[in-house]
């Protein structure tokens, strides 16, 4: 018997994050075509720092929307974690790596509880992050007492510094992010972890059977995606230069939107880190170039709205085609 | 409904204070003001809030839910200014002292008295300012504002316009972006102009929160040295930046004195039956250290004597 | 005597009102295979979960090579070299051959980029992988294409390859053949004889008395959640099996005594 | 053989309903006895206005739930159908009657396309209508140019007016939105279409081979949901007595809580309608009663999570005992 | 020659590459019951669905009672009096048992509650369940539970009822005993003589050969998306019917040949 691998073409087509890439170079055409200011590596490096902290909280969102779960809580628990660090480092004069593994945890925190609900009681993802958002937005705004908290210390803000490549200014955030996003590629593509995400996303009971520790991985994904909700609070307070309890309010439903963009299935199983990444990348291509061809912001709504379902819709449809 | 004012004998005659939001220094303050004020006579306070600026059902609601527990007055800054009219006028109607605070309803007689920051002069204020420090240089503004549809945002930006000398859809305005008053969403803002125009000199800020994000954004740019940035609020954190010359100068408003002269009126119609009403001007002082002729202002030092938050 | 392989003494399982495994024996011996047969709601399926980790009884006792052992999950059975082919429940659809073969126990790449990376050896393990379905004689064209595009045979095919290679011990298979065609079901049961000649016991649950009949050492009759008797199939007929399976006779000292008079008429036997 | 029936005690405890109702009644009794004013006619009154128009959305978000599918955009559908009537109206003049009617079409227009993309080219519904609730929003903003819209003809408030039950007023808007749960309870309940929706909520594909038209119904559920959320746009404009473009916002989500809280399966196919009012009638009581307690509304947020996770967390709970 | 009751000429369905349906005839007699088999992925459920109108081949031909009829739904199929069981896929997991039965042709109240009201005859639906359900002996405690809380066994007998129940013309069954017990098996093929005794010609797909040589009076062999052969129980060993299938013999004017001596050898003949 002959095992042949599919060949590269093939699989350029197949893998769900051809088209997202093909939209995401469409876009920045039209846009460099309309706009002189468009095509120039700052701007590019502007995009980046943009998209940054949507772009990171929509890496938690895809390992658990991986699972077949969702959500709709990640922008809330990243306002709480900044306004933990930032307050602890300020306001209770913690140290300033102290109080910054005290957000990450606080984050981690609320994942693992979200992770909990969802394992324990079996308790459907959706409903366990929409009551999560409720509490925890609620819990922001008690907490910092609507205080907007300045004067961070450096440390606070180190990832909103800029080192030069070329004539370009990229912050340290902007690196952070692509490293984190190769990170999760690596190690949902390549460890038995990352294999252990996508069978569950194709079915708990299966991959319980098959040996996998369902209710464990389950709990460590949420409980991770918290983690790295938490480095996306940080990516905001050194990008803001200010810890905000009103951050992250429209995040939640963009994070998912960045994760649908590039090519994840809602139900679980199937998609890459780095569609998510396109994804992200598109909605900030999209909002950039508008505004510099200087489209008032509430077309860009009426844009992103339309984009995603095109974006799924036209996914759909060559799928079908290619049966 | 109606007579709900009425069964509140025996306890504590009480106030009611509806904010826009509950996600906002602003009102934070304003909040702690009507407490304290509602201690020294003798009421209870309740409170609530909209779910974002912009929420006219929620306050309708709270409206609703005051009235049914008996309270004597209410306290309102109108989210939506016309949408919240039909509510207090049942208020009212059952009897119920209504006064607005810092936003005045379409129209204004809507509610009793209005006791509220004049936000057209507020903007004015810092258009003029920004006029005079201009000194002639040919503007290239980028205005910063509220959200689609909110007066006060309106009302500041005109004013801003007007005291600037410029008139609407001016070539000069090379920019405007909504912000909803955050500071995150002011940075992505202001980066995103730069880049448009990178040749701005002058931003219009809806309040500090958006100031701070346009200063953050000109930092990194290196060009916070040679844009003026002018806002509107006052409170605190906006007037350090004022007295660290993040930005240029602000018009300050007196969110406390709104809270403390509202319940105060309240509490005397619940003692004598006599409603307030008319316009309360509670003040707006333009803030700056570097103050320019023709303009009159205080420096940060009255300012951070008098802000809120 | 030999000593059994597995074997359970006294296992009870409810759901809520309902009874699944009511006090069930089982024993399996070496190198044997064991058919389990008995009617839908028998407790074949939640018997041989038991006994696989796969469910936790509320009572009764696990014995394997004569010792008591506790399986908290279907890991634990696993470690100890007891492989299942779970009822319905075989394959994750969107991962491809090899992955779905190495499932669980994956191989890392050798050196630091193991240890430290645990970086997987895909490589190996689609070498592997062809291997084992070569050896089952499972014609496939890419060891690359998810599992879901397979059909519902060759998805078997690769659910019982992946049993038998890993199985050290005990190989156990829930209705392998149900959606099976003639031929499909065929070499499944080639199979099953191949591990049985490796010397690796089978446990099979099958509704289909042709086959049991063609393939089965003993057969274990489950009825209402107990084992009702164990029987050679050479000592007794197809339909007085049949019979014992749904209460018409019962098995006293191994011989069958008719239970239900008109049942037993009215299949044809007494 | 024997046929029973389930006997009255037993299908009580198995209905979905019965675990929201029992939390509705504990609720009010809470208040009850910690607000003197709430325990009254006209409090209750209260309670239903200010409910009715989250509820009469949550009856649309029910059908579309109950087939599996979700809908973000219900309360964005709902504010541009409000604007829609009242624009119509008073600045271009139409007869009142058109104007409403206008409304009911666009809405029930609305969720036609969105009933189209899920059938059409079977997008996930929480990709359509996340799309939706942008492009909607947009439009909504474009197309009011940001004005409330204010002196309506009496028509269009005439929801709003009250008569008298008792002692007590009750606004017709309440009892037109009793009337609607009752007609979809009925519909639902009682009828072959009804049957239907649930069939198709199971298993798409077991209706299709059933004979049910499954592509016809899925749109006409999508767009009767449409034409729920233009009744629920005449109720708050007869509610508010404004036409206004910021409304809603919140209402996708809270649409979905009613729903939840109501014992509606996300996963479709299992829930009742009058489940949905219990559930808006839940968070009503709730906001209504710390309210008369003088809690403030940031509390009331927190409490609503909880709330939603552990009204679902106790039905998990006890199915599972009850197996 | 009788006119046969339903007729397919050259169907041809592809999915993409794969071509389901190859050309394949299909004919079947008044009163007769015709197994289909095949191994699997040999068309047989394609075809069926083609001819119950769940799915709509690329070309070819449906003539039903000798007249040309096209189904664009199952609906279509089903007012022609087509009644179908379909493999996997039979009933709506939390609707009850009553509703199942009358699922898309629902009954409503007499009178101006039914016609204007559209109010459902439960009553009279739930009556006439139990009916169908007594009369095939399937045994159930409530007929209001929804049909989820079922065993397998019972909930296949749900959907045959349902079929059994409405057919006027054609019951067509894909695999109904597939996930059944013994037992439970043995109802269905007594229900499938009831109906062909009752005048009602049935379709069988099968993969269970002595089911099929117990009950078939007709064998359709289904072979890569074409019928290959039709054939009757009685004039061929079920080893020959076997090789038919898998390829290794071939019909020619009703007599078998060797087509692949090696298979043909394997499997004993010749
Ligand atoms: N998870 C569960 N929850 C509730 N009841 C269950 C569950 N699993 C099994 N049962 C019940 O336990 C009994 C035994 O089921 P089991 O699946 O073990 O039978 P089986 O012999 O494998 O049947 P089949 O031949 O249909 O596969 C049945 O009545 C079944 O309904
Ligand atoms: N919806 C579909 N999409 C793509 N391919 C399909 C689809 N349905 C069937 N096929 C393919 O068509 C071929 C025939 O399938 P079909 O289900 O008709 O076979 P079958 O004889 O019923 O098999 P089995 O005995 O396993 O049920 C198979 O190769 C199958 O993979
Ligand atoms: O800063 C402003 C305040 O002045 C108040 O008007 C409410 O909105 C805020 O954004
Ligand atoms: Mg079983
Ligand atoms: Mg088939």
């Amino acid at each position: 018997m002959a095992v042949m691998e599919a060949t590269l073409p093939r699989r350029l087509i197949t893998t769900p994050v051809a088209g997202p890439t093909i939209a995401l170079v469409l876009a920045s055409l039209f846009f460099a075509l309309n706009s002189p200011q468009f095509l120039t590596g700052s701007n590019f490096s502007l995009i980046i720092q943009q998209v940054m902290v949507v772009g990171t909280l929509a890496i938690g969102q895809t390992l658990i929307i991986l699972t077949a779960g969702i959500d709709l809580a990640c922008g809330a628990i990243m306002a709480f974690g900044g306004i933990v660090m930032t307050k602890l480092a300020v306001d209770s004069g913690l140290p300033p790596l102290l109080a910054v593994a005290a957000g990450l945890a606080v984050c981690a925190g609320f994942g693992l509880v979200n992770g909990l609900l969802v394992m324990k009681i079996s308790l459907p993802p959706f409903i366990v992050t929409l009551g999560m958002l409720n509490v925890v937005f609620a819990l922001t705004h008690i907490y910092s007492n609507e205080q907007t908290i300045t004067d961070l210390p450096p440390l606070l803000t180190f990832l909103g510094q800029t080192f030069q490549i070329g004539q370009t200014n990229v912050t340290y955030g902007s690196l952070l992010t692509i490293l984190l996003f190769l990170l999760f590629a690596y190690l949902l593509g390549s460890t038995a972890w990352g294999r252990h995400v996508y069978a569950l996303g194709n079915s708990p009971e299966v991959a319980r059977l098959t040996g996998i520790r369902t209710r464990r991985l389950t709990v460590g994904v949420y409980t991770l995606a918290g983690l790295v909700y938490g480095i996306a609070a940080l990516l905001l307070v050194s990008r803001t230069g200010v810890g905000d309890p009103q951050a992250g309010q429209t995040d939640n439903l963009d994070s998912i939107t960045a994760v649908v963009l590039g090519g994840t299935s809602l139900f679980g199983g199937r998609g890459l880190v780095i569609g998510t990444l396109v994804g992200a990348l598109i909605v900030g291509v999209f909002r950039n170039g508008l505004q510099l061809m200087g489209v008032p912001s509430i077309y860009q709504t009426l844009i992103t709205g339309v984009l995603v379902i095109l974006a799924v819709a036209v996914d759909q449809l060559s799928r079908r085609r290619n049966r | 409904g109606g007579g709900g004012g009425t069964q509140t004998a025996t306890t504590t005659p009480k106030v009611g204070l509806i904010t826009k939001t509950e996600t906002n220094p602003f009102f934070v303050k304003m909040k702690e003001g009507a407490q304290k004020s509602a201690q020294a006579n003798g009421l209870e306070l309740m409170s609530a809030a909209g779910k974002f600026d912009g929420d006219n059902a929620s306050q309708i609601t709270a409206i609703e839910n005051m009235v049914a527990a008996g309270v004597k007055g209410i306290l309102i800054t109108p989210s939506d200014t016309k949408a919240i009219v039909p509510a207090i006028k049942k208020a009212r109607d059952a009897g119920v002292l209504v006064i607005a605070l810092d936003t005045p309803t379409d129209p204004q007689d809507a509610t009793d008295a209005l006791f509220a920051t004049d936000n057209f002069k507020a903007g004015e204020l810092i258009g003029q300012y920004a006029k005079a420090a201009m000194a002639g240089k040919p503007a290239k503004i980028a205005t910063l504002d509220l959200a689609p549809g909110v007066t006060v945002g309106q009302l500041r930006h005109d004013g801003f316009l007007k005291g600037f000398g410029v008139p609407a859809g001016d070539p000069s305005v090379v920019c405007s972006q909504d912000t909803q008053g955050d500071q995150s969403k002011g940075q992505t803002a202001m980066e995103n102009c730069l880049q448009k125009a990178p040749d701005i000199n002058l931003v219009y800020t809806i309040n500090e929160p958006a100031a701070m994000g346009a200063y953050t954004a000109l930092k990194a740019k290196g060009r916070e040295k040679d844009v003026l940035i002018v806002s509107v609020d006052g409170g605190c954190t906006g007037v350090k930046a004022v007295q660290s010359g993040q930005i240029a100068a602000t018009s300050q408003q007196y969110p406390l004195k709104m809270a403390e002269d509202g319940v105060k009126a309240v509490a005397d119609f619940a003692k004598t039956g006599k409603k307030a009403s008319g316009y309360t001007d509670t003040g707006v002082t333009l803030i700056t250290d570097k103050s320019v002729t023709g303009v009159e202002a205080k420096d940060t030092a009255f300012g951070l004597a008098n802000c809120w938050g | 005597m030999t000593t059994p392989v597995l074997q359970a003494r006294n296992l009870v399982k409810r759901y809520g009102h309902v009874t699944a495994l009511d006090g069930a024996d089982f024993d399996l011996m070496p190198g044997e295979v064991l058919a389990v047969i008995g009617d839908n709601g028998a407790g074949k399926t939640s018997l041989i979960k038991a006994l696989t980790g796969a469910l936790e009884p509320d009572s009764g006792e696990i014995i394997l090579d004569g010792k008591p052992v506790r399986f908290r999950s279907p890991i634990d059975a696993r470690r100890h070299g007891i492989e299942t082919v779970y009822q319905d429940l075989a394959v994750a659809a969107s991962l491809d051959i090899a992955t779905n073969m190495f499932l669980g126990r994956e191989v890392r790449k050798p050196g630091i980029l193991g240890s430290v990376f645990r970086m997987l050896d895909k490589k190996h393990m689609r070498e592997e992988s062809a291997k084992h379905m070569a050896s089952l004689k499972i014609g496939l064209r890419s060891l690359t294409q998810p599992v879901e595009s397979l059909s519902g045979g060759q998805r078997q095919g690769v659910a019982v390859a992946r049993a038998v290679a890993w199985a050290t011990h005990v190989v156990v298979m829930d209705e392998p053949t149900a959606a099976l065609g003639v031929k499909e079901s065929g070499q499944v049961l080639d199979m099953i004889r191949r591990v049985r000649d490796g010397g690796t016991p089978v446990v099979l649950i099958s509704h289909n008395m042709p086959h049991v009949f063609e393939i089965a050492d003993r057969i274990h009759v489950q009825r209402l959640g107990r084992r009702v008797a164990q029987i050679k199939p050479g000592d007794h007929s197809m339909a007085e099996v049949v019979a014992i399976m749904t209460g018409a006779l019962q098995v006293s000292e191994g011989k069958a005594v008719v239970a239900d008079k008109g049942a037993a008429e009215a299949i044809g036997l007494s």
